[in-house]
């Protein structure tokens, strides 16, 4: 067997890749793992990553495909090619153990929140085709269930799955309140005005933006561009709303940002700075979203070398 | 279950060095190897002794087979972790600004590089993490105190250290948000709806006194 | 007193909760709360008791009498609800075991044969999702993969073993790298060591 | 807001408090065990928290000020305990004064908007949370078994599962477990 027939594909791609986006694969992957930890950390089900699933999963095929067909041939000790499929496997098990256990974590949350999902046709639009019907089936199997052991008995009253008078609701919903650990990972050099105090504002130096999990923007009403072409570096938000969006700058490709739901906003003063490597830990409370920064007060530093948000 | 509960809303320790293992590191070949176009990365040929960054995966999988040098990070010396290590005991307040997944690279680099320390390095460093994480552990035992529903302040605390925390503070967290949430806001109690009937609890007791549990006979005011 | 029994197929729950096994189906206590709640429900419908609770400006004209009368009707919905409740709550537990079960390949015998079919049912519906993911093994481990390949050395003089990578010469003193499932039956069997 | 199906906030509910019926009400023997009969005003009993607390917020008759029943002081807030709880709340046994003590206080000052209350057992929460973790992660000092950790009510002992698998899980990846 020739050697250089079997790489000779390896080679083609990346030659024309070159010149490319040599960064992609790698942004790929900076974004599975994010939407991995975020869906993981989230109380609620975040939007599927359609795009990007379906590139990754694309390229597994190949991948599979290329070591079922050169596996068996390749009996020779010639180390480069051992060596190299060693490679090409152990990468198709890291991305199938992220791609798995982020289709598992959705399950999960599907599950939990079935009747939720249903009845909010914007959760609903954030289920793949897949995991809909799966939703769909579990709970037709599990209505059934139900029926069949007791609920039958029972008149029709009082055979219902979404009840939600009588004191216990039986929706079960996402905790929206509960906390969750953000990273600041960029700066935002003009203050942000949270509320209608003038004085509460918090300055995040351009490059910074705090890393919320989704559930900030999930049920904001505004969201706003935090970096898009037009708006490069900051903006501001007045009254209730959400900082929001996603972030376009230098090194960032649609990256997700913070969103801040702020409707009342506590400080020790005016322009707060948040620098990177700042971290927060936000939560909400009496169904408003409160955002609370105070100097110095902060997690983490960010991150790997590629300058790209990691969550935590 | 989908997903085992012991998974769900956090990570488990191996997670979060697979992540870890994702980051791009420098490595030195030891032989010529080519590039190769995976899923994830694009790695570019390896010339001998020429310094390149590759995922740190696959740096390790070369290494098993003796293809490359790592380099071992700039911050994991005696020296450096000394340092630290003094910063760290010098502030009680704060935490020094070791890499956010010092944790992770460290075990990584003591596992797989080892022989890209010097002689008999590696248990002192490793002392030196231990000693680290020990001292950092105790200022987050004293930074909890300050935990309230509002947020919990500790600066530069690494992925591995909140991750060791995180269900113990979120759950706190979420209890005093809970316990919280059954008050009526200030602001909106004035405007008590006459037509809600509030219920009444009986004194069990006959003393009377300003505050209330000073004695069993507390009344409760719903009036204000 | 009603709920009593709810409560009692609730602590049972809680009991086997960590179980990874399906405990027995409590057939017995369930049929209690059934019969208990059916009997709440004759209670209830004795007079279309509007609620007493929240009352309705519409309701001016009901007498202390009349809701003093219909408490009972009252309670009995209440419980009616909190049977249902407990019913619904120890019900989910055993399908979150059995949802399990399919995940984990685990075989073991359902009593239950409503169970049985949702089991079944929960099966055929994951085969169908997995089947959108082909190429990756859904029900596979959720532990990070790690030393997928590892070097090993021969302990014994065994011959020609075939795996995906090609056959391996294990012999005394051979050393080689493979995918660690493939070798991992011939280290127990003592044939091979982990470097 | 608890989950329909969480097996412990049914279990909570489940927990009796003290009630004083206020009017005489055919038909509720069973209330007090006596189905079919009359249970009279003035009668104290103790009921289910799922039954008490409507019934306590449940006018006799529209606009009468006059609930079926009136809730008594329950011990978890009575003086003793509340006191207990100011001055050594670690060493209070919570989870004899009720299993699910968090739980009980949530839907009392929910029913009386009793900030003073939700003040005092926030006080307490934070310092029996930092104790189990201390125990969690038996950090020095922290040895011996001790009768703190049979004295958690439910919610505590689940804080401390959590403390205690994030301490341990961590331990174990350092020492090489996969």
């Amino acid at each position: 067997m020739d050697f250089s027939d079997i790489f000779a594909e390896f080679d083609q791609s990346k030659r024309a890749s070159r010149h490319d986006n040599s960064q992609e694969s790698h942004n790929d992957l900076v974004l599975l793992q994010q939407a991995w930890s975020n869906e993981r950390l989230s109380p609620e089900i975040l939007e599927y990553e359609h795009d990007l699933l379906e590139r990754i999963l694309g390229k597994l095929k190949q991948k599979i495909e290329f070591v079922e067909l050169n596996s068996m041939e390749i009996q020779s000790s010639h180390n480069d090619i051992k060596i190299t499929l060693m490679i090409i496997e152990s990468e198709i098990e890291r991305v199938s153990f992220l791609i798995r256990s982020y289709l598992r974590t959705r399950l999960s949350k599907i599950d939990k929140y079935t009747m939720f999902i249903m009845n909010s046709e914007d959760s609903v639009m954030k289920l793949s085709e897949e995991e809909t019907i799966y939703m769909d089936s579990h709970l037709r199997s599990l209505t059934k269930l139900y029926n069949n052991l007791f609920l039958k008995h029972f008149d029709e009253s009082l055979q219902k799955l979404d009840e939600t008078g009588g004191g216990a609701s039986m929706i079960d919903e996402p905790d929206l309140q509960k906390p969750v650990f953000i990273q600041v990972v960029e700066t935002i050099e003009d203050p942000i005005r949270f509320g209608d105090d003038e004085n509460d504002l918090v300055r995040l130096e351009k490059g910074i933006a705090a890393e919320v999990s989704e559930l900030w923007w999930s049920k904001s009403e505004s969201s706003v561009n935090l970096f898009n072409e037009e708006l490069d570096s900051a903006f501001v938000i007045e009254g209730r709303g959400a900082i929001g969006g996603r972030l376009g700058g230098e090194g960032f490709r649609n990256e997700l940002i913070p969103i801040l739901d702020v409707s009342s906003f506590e400080s020790n003063g005016a322009g707060v700075d948040v620098g990177v490597g700042d971290g927060l830990l936000l939560y909400s409370s009496d169904g408003f979203k409160r955002l609370v920064i105070e100097k110095g007060f902060c997690f983490l530093l960010f991150t790997s070398s590629s300058g790209l948000a990691a969550e935590i | 279950m989908a997903l085992p509960r012991h998974l769900q809303n956090t990570f488990t320790p191996q997670e979060l060095e697979f992540l870890t293992e994702s980051e791009l590191v420098r490595i030195s070949p030891r032989y010529k190897f080519n590039g190769l176009d995976l899923i994830t990365a694009k790695i570019p040929d390896m010339m001998p002794n020429r310094t390149m960054e590759v995922p740190l995966w696959y740096a390790i999988l070369l290494k098993k087979q003796n293809r490359c040098r790592m380099f071992t990070p700039d911050w994991l010396t005696e020296d450096n972790l000394k340092a630290y290590l003094k910063k760290e005991k010098g502030n009680a307040n704060a935490f020094t600004n070791l890499p956010f997944n010092w944790l992770e690279l460290s075990k990584i680099y003591f596992t797989y590089a080892s022989d890209e320390f010097r002689i008999d390095e590696i248990p002192k460093l490793k002392q030196l993490i231990a000693e680290l994480k020990e001292v950092r552990a105790i200022k987050v035992q004293t930074g909890l105190k300050s935990i309230d529903e509002h947020y919990l302040q500790l600066d530069n605390l690494s992925r591995m250290e909140i991750n060791e925390i995180r269900r113990f503070v979120t759950d706190v967290m979420g209890k005093y948000i809970q316990l919280k949430n059954t008050l009526v806001p200030e602001d909106e109690y004035e405007e008590d709806d006459e037509d809600v009937p509030m219920p009444t609890v009986g004194a069990a007791g006959e003393d009377d006194d300003e505050d209330g549990y000073e004695n069993e006979g507390y009344e409760y005011n719903y009036n204000q | 007193m009603y709920g009593d029994g709810g409560i009692k197929l609730i602590n049972e729950a809680k009991r086997t909760q960590h179980l990874e096994i399906l405990p027995r189906f409590q057939d017995e206590m369930v049929r209690h709360i059934i019969n208990e709640t059916k009997e709440l429900q004759v209670i209830a419908s004795e007079t279309s008791a509007e609620p007493l609770h929240n009352p309705d400006p519409s309701d001016q004209q009901q007498t202390q009498e009349d809701r003093r009368q219909k408490c009972l009707q009252f309670i009995s919905k209440l419980a009616m609800r909190r049977n249902k409740r407990c019913l619904l709550a120890y019900e989910r537990l055993r399908s979150e075991k059995m949802d399990h079960m399919a995940w984990n390949n685990i075989e073991a015998p359902i009593q239950n044969h409503h169970e049985e079919e949702y089991l079944r049912e929960y099966e055929s519906n994951l085969i169908n999702f997995k089947s959108a993911f082909i190429d990756l093994d859904l029900t596979g481990p959720l532990v990070p993969p790690k030393d997928i390949f590892i070097e090993v050395r021969g302990l014994q003089n065994v011959g020609l073993i075939q795996t995906e990578y090609g056959a391996f010469d294990v012999t005394e003193s051979s050393r080689f790298f493979a995918r660690s499932t493939d070798v991992e039956r011939l280290i127990q069997q003592g044939y091979l060591e982990k470097i | 807001m608890p989950s329909y199906y969480d097996l412990d906030d049914i279990i909570s509910e489940s927990q009796r408090i003290p009630c004083k019926i206020e009017v005489t009400l055919p038909n509720l023997g069973i209330l007090e065990g006596n189905p079919g009969q009359t249970i009279t005003k003035d009668t104290k009993l103790e009921l289910p928290i799922w039954i008490a607390t409507v019934l306590a917020l449940t006018e006799v008759e529209r606009d009468s000020n006059i609930n079926f029943i009136t809730l008594l002081q329950p011990d978890a807030v009575s003086k003793k305990v509340i006191n207990t709880i100011k001055t050594s709340p670690t060493s209070l046994d919570l989870h004899s004064v009720a299993p699910h003590y968090y739980s009980f206080i949530e839907k009392w000052a929910e029913l009386f908007n009793d900030k003073d209350l939700v003040d005092t057992i926030l006080v307490m929460l934070k310092e029996r949370a930092m104790e189990l973790n201390r125990f969690a992660h038996n950090l020095s000092g922290v040895q011996k078994e001790s009768n703190f950790l049979y004295s958690l009510d439910e919610f505590e002992k689940l804080v401390y599962r959590s403390a205690h698998s994030g301490a341990k899980n961590y331990r174990g990846w350092v020492n090489g477990e996969e």
